[in-house]
């Protein structure tokens, strides 16, 4: 049993349970002392899961768990992003006045849920880890008790989310009675014994598996649950759900699909081709109908993991590193639109509207600036990140021979470009209804800066981030 | 001074001078630093004319660092004959522009004036880029300034405007994207140099070709994909309207050159036809089309499709005279002609629409109204103003001594070789074309004073005198005698004619397809 | 040498900068000085030119500077000084030099002073170019230049609405010739691999005759379309018909560039051009055939108008018409020494006619019908006497110069073989009547008969810019700026002819002029004397000097034609007009129709000028709004905007709803697994 | 000894129920809860059944593993739904429609 394999996970699971002695001990002005722990925490991890990447591929537990680089970047940006947006949280939980350490202590259990899924190597873990996230997320999104679109966002997600995971356990379950094997490596020893197109019962599991998956990205026809949620929950838990769980999503499908199924390309490479398109298709074309921020951004999340599964779908390794590529920076980029979002709000105020964006040019150029970049960042134009991103994708799919999904892409990004246009231009273009000035923390502040020029640095000098996605895939065979 | 990476200053050197007015703000001195800025950048593209080399088609002040090792994507800069006037032509109208906007923006100053030198560095970046990619990155980024200036400092419909620019130039270079990854994949390079190379099969060629095709003719604009140019004009502040007459119309132009004739000329010669028929549309509809604006700008902006109809006409009209070689000894010379005739069109072009916009701004600032019916008797007012306006309305009739002549008469030169009629079509922008200018300037300068209004108009003053002074002085020269330019220019259009007019497709070539 | 060549056409451009950019600086009478100085400059160089060229030989073909070398083209700036381009010089720079004078006195009060002189001088700027030129990028250039000087000059009282309407239709209608003049320069880089006159002239005799294939199997001979294109660049410079609508119009313009533009000089730049061009034009008698029958047309259709017009420079610029279709038949009759005679003697008395035209008019008070003059002789005798000298030089009374010119022209079209000769020769004919007729009709409406201008009844053009007499008191004669002109035009309007001897019995324009003997089926003997026309060959024959010409000359019909003419105005505008009464009673639609100048002003602006901005608008409206932005790029936003609409109305909200999604996908993929 | 088919049919005909249940039901959002526990039961079934027939313990472990979360979801779930219920102060699945488009 070698458990220093999971050192980082359960580092911070100890963490986490002493937070929660500590917190209770706090009184109600000293929350302060529990969100500091909590970001201390997620760095600290951040700093054990760096510790761990060796450049190899471990595994441990007997076989349950894996450590590689892939892992490792994963669970660092993960714990990077977790941190950032829990930076971004707590103006708007004081603002809310939903100011409870419970928030942290929910979101660190769900950063646990997507470690763990991300070093699972048996079906059994991953299934773990995934409930773990989805569990926290219910919760998470339920979080604002006295609002009833909260209730009603959790238990929208709630139930999708259980049929979802019943789906992906119903899928596991014929996998596991055609293999009769649960490790993800003994799976794919099955698998590659097989002729997958012909293989009807495998196929069936994989159908389920893949719905599954696509349910946590949120793609068309699994994608109902997104607007809704990401309108109904807290704007900081909408930040969190629409960045971090990104990656723990695409390392499932990582974990999944490309390490155990790899062979089943041919079967899983179709549906996510279906789901990838329709999902950029649809994504962008209801954006365009919407004038709540929060869910023009929903839909724009949709057609985003669309992009992300159709890289995916390659099959190789350009194609992964290219998804990952993209996962993180469009994690970073949607954190940082939810962010400015957060900026707009203020106590009993809630920014949530295109028309909440009006005039921001003029009552803080800076901050305007910054969303700008995030949103050219999400239209994929240059030179922000979201312009690399887009570009590794299609070079990915068209190295894979899929010149007209390519095309099929680019097209709707022009129309995407669109909706992402209308809020510049509210930023831009229009005058402000309401000139309250914008304040927040200095920690905010530059946090946000950060973000937003490192959504140009990345789009100007994009080689060490690419190169780290490549060097995770190659160093997990993928 | 030859060691210095001249072409990365003229890059960062605007876009960091922008940044840094955006720093010094609202406050007074942005207008100066931003001119200081301007001018150092025009000051330092003049190196790139006096230590130009003319006897060799390479590029020149090459730098080369690379950038994007997972897509072999470089940071290669370097000019030729073709691309070196048009930094220069850049440079030259970013500083008038900045004097353009000196009194008239009150309006985040420091935003505007950052706007146009970030606008100037990237379209510097545009032209000198060696490497596909890096001008796919640069030819999108150029969206945003240009994008920003429209909507912020524009007219009533300008959020209408603004987007119809974006998304209609977005949706033209996204196909050009696809097209240079496929052609990556097929060369493994996005270096400019190796694309010429590189061998490509007829049918890929032709869709390759074709997504040229939209995304430089939106850029051109050609028709029919120019309606989105009127609207931006129309909306756009007259700095805005400057640029983009000016200088982005030049994008498009200059990337058929270097893109679309060299990479896929067996499809170009293929599909010459078609980028001839709508050049000659955009000559002669849209000649009439202008005819009947009742909005300066917008007949302007009309007139501005017309004349880069020239542009491509010269470019593709090589192929038609390709055809001909065999009964006409001077087609080769004709195709030198041809291009040349439409390079020079392009940097004419840029002066004259550049000059008008900034005569329509000068009365648009003093009556705010672009209705030509608003107008009359301007001349009677404005004197000094009426003989400047006469003389840029004159150069856009293509009258002889001004730079509007000479590329307008190369084209048609070049062109009766490759057939007559194409001649005859292009020839009749001689009457259109002076048809609507001159019954624009009829209306608006000339008759008796309309109302009070144009009875209250002051003449222009020493700002608004040096801009358009300088400009005319341009026109002038360069009409006068266009032989410093077309002496750059020659030896690139030489060594792109070999490129353009040879087959490249695998059965023609010694080795075949990889 | 050469930099005298140059100094020529920069000193009026040096006067024309000067006084346009520093008017205000240097006054009124710093700019009249500065640029008659520099106009007096080149007439003086030009005399010693033409001294150096006519008298010493030596002719001149160079280079000023490369415009341009594009691969194996070379565009050039340059000066080729023969024979003709220093008479033209002469010419231009004489009559100008006059107007520039003439002008002091005619624009004294006027506030646009510097700018009109300016505009003058830069007017002869670009003759001169125009002429001097040795290729035809340069002609070209000052073609258009001439055109651009035109334009501003008819429109210098830029507050008329005739006026500005007048100088934008000059410049339209000229353009209409600039495009075929355009096209055949294009023609010839194409054929002949060069721009300049020597190289093409010489590559032609080598040409082996080429065809320019238009569509695919429909040729036409290469030279002919070259000729004729080049000719309707001349047709539109030198108004003739159909394009010969702005010339009368033009007469908005100032009295005096009336005179050096639209009379003696810029117009005849066509009839230059040809003759420049002859070796071209000998090529291809088709050309030749259409050049007399516009030329003829012009020359006979446009004096009937004159005879209806009671403007008095309208009249004028009819008869100029008229006089510039008489040099297009010689060009078209091959008599290209005879058409550029008469451009000569035409230039100084039809500037002459004109400067007593604005005399006339400056004693009127502006006003300009003649109906309203009569009985100025004993008030303005100068004027009174240049005009009759003016008037018989045109109508071509023997000894005066007009007579010379035009008996040359119609003996010249009577030996044309051409199949158009007998057209043109006819009609050449009867126009010498007509011209008589308008002119004397003119002078006997001005000059005699009763006063019937009313001392204060002007006030109606009292707010003319350029007024500058005081109202009442009677009519007097102009000052001596104006008047002195008169008299030295006077002077070659009379003598003039004489030069006939030298310039076109003799060999002067031999070496300019090239005549295709063989091709027109004249006298293979006369190879030799490549412009020795048979008709001008047997003038030359019969010539025994000036006397035995003019005593010829009496004896032939034009002569009894004119005096028919002249006795016929001075019955009817003098003596008794019933005969008028009558003839207008009688054929009513005749007048009407040369009133309405044959209705082809109507027609242009209807046809043309409607049509086009009809065209526009239709193209406006429905291919660019409705078509493209309408239909294709807002229909697009649109049916984006409804898919988007439709595709929004999928999420309703119902949990139930959102489940039953994912299953149906879940089934849909099953079922393609399962079947496909 | 029933065959290893019946157990699968089974599975998938509660499986199917289930999932019915879901869209077919209209009223209260308690029932979709119990659809969800058919549902994760359902694959319980094919777990042990694979397990038994397989002769692999790991699918009877899982079980277990399944079950728990289940409790853990079951009981979230009625949490959310006593949150939805003092908010809304209704179960009603059609009712659920405040956001939507």
């Amino acid at each position: 049993m070698n458990f220093t394999i999971a050192m980082p996970e359960i580092f911070l699971l100890s963490t986490i349970c002493l937070i929660l002695l500590i917190d209770v001990m706090l009184r109600e002005d000293c929350r302060m002392i529990s969100y500091l722990l909590t970001q201390v925490a997620l760095l600290a991890t951040a700093l054990l899961a760096y510790g761990a990447m060796d450049g190899d591929k471990t595994t441990g537990l007997n076989g349950m768990y894996v450590r590689d680089d892939l892992a490792g970047v994963l669970k660092i940006s993960i714990l990077l992003l977790t941190f950032g947006v829990f930076v971004y949280a707590r103006k708007y939980l004081k603002d809310q006045n939903i100011w409870q350490s419970e928030f942290f202590l929910l979101g660190l259990f769900a950063v646990l849920g997507m470690l763990v899924m991300v070093s699972a190597n048996h079906l059994l873990v991953v299934y773990l880890g995934l409930e773990l996230l989805a569990l926290s997320m219910y919760a998470l999104v339920a979080f604002n008790r006295d609002d009833g679109r909260s209730s009603e966002a959790a238990m929208k997600y709630f139930v999708l989310g259980a049929v979802a995971s019943g789906l992906l356990l119903y899928g596991i379950s014929i996998l596991y009675g055609l293999s009769g094997k649960l490790e993800l490596p003994e799976v794919l020893a099955f698998v590659s014994a097989q002729n997958v197109l012909e293989n009807i019962p495998l196929l069936f599991a994989l159908v389920f598996i893949v719905a599954g998956i696509a349910f946590k990205f949120g793609a068309v026809p699994f994608h109902m649950w997104v607007p809704d949620v990401y309108q109904g929950a807290p704007t900081a838990v909408t930040m969190f759900l629409g960045s971090v769980p990104k990656l723990a999503a695409l390392a499932m499908l990582l974990r999944v699909l490309a390490e155990s199924m790899g062979t089943a390309q041919p079967g899983w490479g179709q549906l996510l081709l279906v789901f990838g398109l329709l999902s950029v298709l649809l994504g962008n074309f209801s954006a365009i109908a919407q004038f709540n921020l929060k869910r023009m951004l929903a839909y724009s999340t949709i057609a985003h993991m669309g992009f992300i599964l159709l890289g995916a779908l390659t099959g190789t390794t350009q194609g992964y590193s290219a998804a990952l590529f993209y996962t993180i920076t469009y994690a970073m980029m949607a954190a940082g639109g939810f962010a400015v979002l957060i900026l707009l709000g203020r106590a009993g105020f809630e920014a949530e509207t295109l028309d909440d964006l009006k005039g921001l040019n003029e009552r803080n150029p800076w901050y305007a600036f910054m969303m700008m970049v995030f949103l050219f960042s999400m239209a994929g134009i240059p030179p922000t990140v979201g312009f690399y991103a887009k570009l590794s994708i299609i070079q990915a799919v068209m190295q894979a021979g899929y010149l007209w999904p390519a095309v099929f892409m680019v097209v709707m990004s022009v129309i995407g470009a669109y909706y992402y246009l209308r809020a510049i231009k509210m930023m831009y273009f229009d005058k402000p209804e309401e000139n309250a000035p914008i304040k927040a923390d200095l920690d905010f502040t530059v946090l946000i800066s950060v973000n937003g020029v490192l959504m140009v640095l990345l789009g100007i000098f994009p080689s060490a981030l690419m190169s780290i996605c490549s060097a995770a895939m190659v160093a997990s065979h993928l | 001074m030859l060691d210095l990476p001249i072409l990365s200053f003229l890059i960062w050197l605007p876009i960091v001078g922008g940044m840094g007015v955006l720093i010094v703000g609202d406050r007074s001195g942005a207008k100066q630093f931003a001119l200081g800025i301007a001018l150092l950048t025009f000051l330092l593209s003049l190196p790139l004319y006096t230590g130009f080399d003319l006897t060799t088609p390479d590029m020149q002040f090459v730098e080369f660092i690379p950038w994007v090792e997972a897509f072999k994507i470089n940071y290669h800069l370097g000019v030729d004959g073709i691309s070196m006037p048009l930094i220069l032509l850049n440079t030259f109208m970013t500083v008038i522009v900045v004097i353009a906007g000196w009194e008239v923006i009150t309006y985040r100053v420091s935003q505007y004036m950052a706007a146009f030198l970030i606008m100037a560095g990237i379209v510097n970046g545009v032209f000198a880029a060696l490497d596909a990619m890096l001008f796919y990155i640069l030819f999108e980024a150029m969206l945003i300034p240009l994008f920003l200036i429209i909507g912020i400092w524009g007219g009533a419909n300008r959020v209408y405007a603004t987007i119809k620019f974006f998304l209609y130039t977005f949706f033209g270079s996204v196909f050009l994207l696809i097209s240079l990854i496929y052609l990556y994949q097929l060369g493994g390079s996005f270096a400019v140099a190796d694309l010429h190379k590189l061998p490509i099969e007829l049918t890929p060629q032709i869709l390759i070709f074709l997504s040229f095709l939209l995304a430089f003719g939106v850029k051109v604009p050609m028709w029919p994909v120019h309606t989105w140019l009127p609207d931006a004009h129309v909306e756009a502040p007259t700095g805005g309207s400057v640029i983009l007459a000016a200088i982005t119309l030049k994008v498009g132009g200059y990337a058929f050159l270097r893109f679309a004739m060299p990479i896929v000329p067996d499809a170009a010669a293929q599909l010459d036809w078609l980028v001839i028929f709508m050049s000659l549309t955009a000559v002669v509809y849209i000649g009439f089309v202008a005819l009947v604006q009742q909005d300066m700008k917008k007949l302007v902006a009309y007139s501005s499709i017309a004349h880069m109809g020239f542009v491509t006409l010269g470019f593709f009209v090589i192929y038609a005279l390709a055809a001909k070689t065999a009964a006409n000894p001077l087609a080769m010379s004709s195709s030198v002609l041809a291009i040349q005739g439409g390079m020079v069109q392009m940097v004419s072009h840029g002066f004259i629409s550049g000059a008008m916009f900034l005569c329509i701004g000068v009365l648009y600032d003093r009556m705010h109204t672009r209705d030509i019916n608003a107008y009359g008797g301007v001349a009677n007012q404005m004197p000094v103003f009426a003989a400047l306006y006469v003389l840029f309305a004159m150069a856009n009739t293509g009258l002889p001594g001004t730079s509007g002549f000479v590329g307008e008469f190369m084209v048609i030169l070049a062109s009766f070789g490759a057939n007559p009629l194409i001649a005859f079509a292009a020839a009749t922008t001689l009457i259109v074309g002076a048809a609507y200018t001159l019954w624009l300037v009829k209306r608006v300068l000339f008759g008796d004073v309309k109302n009070a209004e144009v009875a209250a108009l002051k003449d222009i003053g020493r700002r608004e005198f040096w801009m358009l002074a300088v400009l005319a002085v341009a026109v002038l020269l360069l009409g006068l005698w266009p032989k410093p330019l077309t002496d750059v220019m020659d030896v690139s259009i030489r060594h792109l004619l070999d490129q353009a007019l040879n087959s490249k497709l695998c059965s023609g070539l010694a080795g075949g397809c990889p | 040498m050469e930099a005298m060549y140059l100094a020529i056409p920069l000193a009026p451009l040096f006067g024309a900068i000067v006084a346009g950019l520093f008017g205000k600086k240097i006054g009124r009478a710093g700019a009249h000085w500065v640029t008659i100085l520099g106009v007096a400059v080149a007439f003086l160089l030009s005399l010693v030119v033409a001294n150096d060229v006519m008298f010493h030989g030596n002719t001149f073909n160079g280079t000023v500077y490369t415009w341009a070398v594009i691969a194996d083209i070379r565009f050039e700036v340059g000066f080729m000084l023969d024979n003709l381009s220093t008479m033209m010089m002469l010419v231009v720079t004489f009559v100008s030099l006059m107007v520039h004078v003439y002008t002091i006195g005619y624009m004294s009060e006027d506030p646009g002073y510097q700018r009109f002189f300016s505009y003058i001088s830069l007017f002869t700027f670009s003759m001169l170019m125009l002429v001097m030129s040795n290729n035809f990028i340069q002609l070209f250039f000052g073609w258009e230049a001439v055109g651009l000087v035109s334009y501003l000059l008819i429109g210098f009282w830029f507050k008329k609405e005739t006026a500005i309407y007048a100088n934008m239709k000059a410049f339209l209608v000229n353009r209409v010739g600039d495009f075929g003049f355009l096209l055949g320069i294009a023609a010839i880089l194409m054929h002949f691999g060069t721009l300049d006159y020597v190289e093409t002239f010489a590559s032609l005799k080598n040409f082996a005759g080429g065809d320019i294939e238009v569509f695919a199997g429909w040729k036409w001979d290469a030279v002919t379309v070259i000729a004729i294109l080049l000719f309707i660049g001349a047709m539109g410079k030198s108004a003739q018909v159909p394009l010969h609508v702005w010339l009368p119009d033009s007469m908005e313009g100032p009295t005096p560039i009336s005179a050096l533009i639209h009379a003696a000089t810029m117009v005849t730049a066509g009839i230059f051009m040809v003759a420049r061009m002859s070796p071209i034009f000998e090529m291809s008698d088709t050309a030749l055939n259409l050049i007399l029958i516009i030329g003829a047309t012009t020359a006979f259709f446009m004096g009937l108008i004159g005879i209806v017009q009671n403007d008095i420079k309208k009249v004028v610029a009819y008869s100029t018409l008229s006089q510039l279709g008489y040099m297009t038949v010689a060009l078209g009759a091959s008599a290209y020494s005879a058409g550029v005679f008469h451009l000569m003697t035409h230039a100084f008395f039809k500037a002459l006619l004109f400067l007593a035209a604005g005399s006339v008019i400056i004693a009127m008070h502006h006003e300009q019908d003649i109906r309203k003059m009569g009985g100025l002789k004993k008030y303005m005798p100068i004027t009174y006497w240049t005009s009759l000298i003016g008037s018989l030089a045109l109508i071509g009374f023997p000894g005066f110069s007009g007579f010379f010119s035009k008996d040359l022209i119609i003996e010249a079209v009577h030996e044309s073989h051409l199949w158009a000769a007998g057209y043109a020769y006819t009609l050449v004919l009867l126009g010498v009547f007509v011209t008589a007729f308008y002119s004397f009709r003119m002078f006997f409406l001005v000059f005699h008969g009763k006063e019937r201008f009313d001392a204060h009844g002007h006030d109606d053009h009292g707010h003319h810019d350029d007024e500058h007499h005081g109202h009442g008191g009677t009519p007097h004669e102009s000052p001596w700026v104006v008047t002195i002109p008169l008299i030295m035009l006077a002077i070659p309007s009379v003598l003039a002819g004489y030069l006939l001897d030298p310039m076109v019995v003799g060999e002067f324009f031999h070496d300019a002029i090239f005549v295709n003997d063989k091709a027109h089926g004249f006298d293979p003997a006369l190879q030799g004397l490549l412009s020795a026309h048979p008709g001008i060959e047997e003038i030359s024959a019969a010539y025994h000097g000036v006397l035995g010409f003019v005593l010829h000359g009496l004896m032939a019909p034009p002569f009894w034609l004119a005096m028919a003419g002249l006795g016929a105005a001075w019955f009817i505008y003098l003596k008794d007009d019933a005969l008028a009464r009558w003839a207008y009673d009688k054929f009513r639609w005749l007048h009407t129709l040369l009133d309405q100048k044959y209705y082809v002003d109507s027609f242009n602006q209807k046809v043309f000028a409607n049509g086009s901005v009809s065209l526009g608008n239709v193209l406006w409206s429905i291919g660019e709004r409705l078509m493209i932005d309408g239909f294709i790029v807002n229909g697009a936003a649109k049916a984006v905007g409804w898919f988007s609409g439709v595709a929004r109305q999928v999420q309703t909200g119902y949990l139930y709803h959102y489940a039953f999604s994912m299953v149906v996908g879940i089934l849909l993929m099953l079922t393609w697994f399962l079947f496909f | 000894m029933i065959p290893l088919s019946h157990f699968l049919i089974v599975a998938a005909l509660l499986f199917a129920i289930s999932v019915a249940g879901m869209f077919l039901n209209r009223k209260n959002v308690l029932i979709l809860l119990m659809c969800i526990e058919m549902m994760l039961l359902s694959v319980n079934l094919n777990f042990v059944a694979f397990s038994h027939y397989l002769g692999d313990m790991a699918g009877q472990v899982f079980v277990f593993f399944i079950l728990t979360v289940a409790a853990a979801e079951a009981a979230i779930g009625l949490a959310i739904l006593v949150v939805l219920f003092r908010n809304r102060r209704t179960i009603n699945v059609e009712q659920l429609d405040s956001m939507k488009g």
